[in-house]
């Protein structure tokens, strides 16, 4: 089967992101396909290589890279709520006029288009948020 | 992408105090190019949205009501809204903006987008989706 | 005392909680979606109308303006204060509590 | 149909909502705060008895044991599951609505 | 810095679900040094801090709630649970951790740190600090 | 009369930000003093430097870096709650060895002493959260 998520809010602050990553990990290990994961809302804070959280607690943003790394996983972050939050590429810097980038590995920026074509080409669309 | 599939976009947000009733439309607008079967669902808070006479000038934010009469020029005609959510809110559909499609089946006729419906009938509208987004 | 509350008492808890704990003569601010709480003829506006008996309460302007509530559609008895008015508010009040 | 609640009921309205708007035979599973939702001798707990008398209602492993909650303490009846459970409720049920 | 002011730390959310509970007790942990008189309320969700057994390892978050117990070490010794808040959660008393301080005006005896007040106390118990913080 | 303001909410997502905004302009138009506006939780992403929103809105953090310019004022992000979701001054990506940093001008990061001392030092301390 195939799945894609939806993830609405940022790391740590909800639980939403840890569910998420649970998820998909465990629809992996079930054999099931994800065809993309999508940062929306404040879900796009998840795509920052700027994060260094306590050495006694996990890693989220690091965590997702590797997952994404391990089983080629399609990771996009809304570009419009991108814009709003400040989660930059060299693309989006180039064209804004900000002076560095922070986006981290295996995330990339586009539109909203990658979600309702997730929804359109996935079995389940998953959301988890606030 | 030859597939058309239901899609219900369910509100539950008022705007204003959170960001998720706007960028929730921003999808809906997105999402009616690619020319599949959706609708939205008011419900709970998310029924202050279509509350007329919003006017944000004074809280610096934007005001982003006009943008559901667009709805109908993207072919979003079906607003379901859950009557017992009016109600419980001290809302009548007469606290709505006037919401209306062009009905090309039917000579272009004006038509109202927004359906007040009763909290049963909302549960198996869902049922009858393939994808529900949340917002 | 001034409480604020900012959050929709049809969505979350926060105004309940701030009426049964409030003490009497206390102001109580609506702001953001807390203002849908002084709706008249609404679930929640017995528990407001009860509250007026003995506390005050208010909503700020600019956020029921932003949400299209026009002042008659308030409970009687709720008072509309702009941003100076909360400024007053916080400073005429020995504390402060948000109820978030 | 699955439906999925992540709020605590005590605090957010998205148990009660589910409830209303789920219909008979819908399983329905409670994660994150929204497993607090499943603790018996609560001012929820009749709720989710008169529910469980045509739908399945199921609470995640990991996050009633994150909260202390041991099975022992939920409402009977309630079922629980971990991660690849949730995984295979999403897969057998034709749409998933998550009330957030 | 010679002022000595009254704060009480509101605690209202679940741990996990949001960060709010670990972040503010990060505040009460750090406002410890600054010799203030200083208590914690828990009242709605926040009475969900103080369960014991929580063991966070399956789903990967940290588990903070040993830190509650270093609240005592902290000269944090007032936490006042809301009765109520518990009952309609169906906890008692006896579900949560127990937690302690050694009173030096009482020649280091151990002594419970929570106490269980009714709503109506907390009310007042509010009307008596200089700053409320919440979480 | 002194006020000291508490951050508790990124930009756009929630209201926070801009209710805190508005009333501190309030209180500064009233003659009152602000000792200090201190960004907690996700409050920190009020201080990134990296958004770009749509042209038709508000941009928040611009504004409060006017703000802060025009009236002086002390605006405080919490390091920790700031490590936690990757707002970095130059300091701080030396230290935990980021490539760049993102914060926004006018904003300084310290500790959670900042925000205690508030507490102590102004007459009322003004919360605005989610």
């Amino acid at each position: 089967m195939i799945f894609s998520i939806m993830v609405s809010e940022g790391p740590y602050t909800h639980q939403a992101s840890d569910s998420a990553y649970q998820f998909t990990k465990a629809a992996l290990d079930a054999g099931h396909e994800i065809f993309r994961i999508f940062f929306y809302h404040d879900g796009v804070n998840n795509g920052t290589r700027m994060t260094t959280p306590p050495q006694d607690d996990r890693n989220i943003v690091d965590r997702w890279s590797e997952l994404a790394k391990a089983h080629d996983l399609d990771m996009v972050v809304c570009v419009a709520a991108a814009q709003r939050r400040g989660i930059v590429d060299v693309d989006e810097a180039k064209r804004h006029g900000k002076d560095g980038d922070n986006i981290a590995e295996g995330f990339r920026i586009s539109g909203l288009g990658q979600l309702i074509e997730a929804g359109v080409k996935s079995d389940r669309l998953m959301q988890f948020g606030d | 992408m030859s597939t058309v599939k239901k899609f219900m976009y369910v509100n539950r947000h008022a705007p204003y105090g959170s960001i998720y009733a706007l960028e929730g439309l921003e999808v809906v607008l997105i999402g009616a190019a690619f020319d599949q079967d959706c609708c939205m669902a008011f419900i709970d808070d998310g029924v202050f949205q279509l509350v007329k006479g919003q006017d944000s000038s004074a809280s610096g934010m934007k005001n982003f009501s006009p943008t559901y009469r667009a709805l109908g020029d993207y072919e979003v005609t079906r607003l379901y809204v859950e009557k017992e959510s009016l109600m419980e809110r001290g809302l009548t559909k007469s606290d709505l903006m006037e919401l209306t499609y062009e009905d090309e089946d039917d000579d272009w006729a004006e038509k109202p987008s927004i359906q007040i419906v009763e909290r049963s009938e909302l549960g198996r509208l869902m049922e009858e989706q393939d994808v529900l987004l949340n917002f | 005392m001034l409480h604020t509350v900012n959050k929709s008492p049809f969505d979350k808890n926060s105004l309940k909680t701030c009426l049964s704990h409030s003490l009497k003569d206390s102001d109580i601010l609506l702001i953001e979606d807390g203002v849908y709480g002084a709706i008249k003829d609404s679930a929640m506006s017995g528990d407001i109308e009860k509250a007026l008996t003995d506390r005050k309460i208010y909503v700020l302007e600019s956020d029921i303006k932003a949400r299209g509530i026009d002042s008659s559609r308030l409970v009687q008895g709720v008072a509309i204060v702009d941003y100076g008015g909360f400024v007053e508010l916080a400073a005429s009040n020995d504390r402060v509590q948000s109820w978030l």
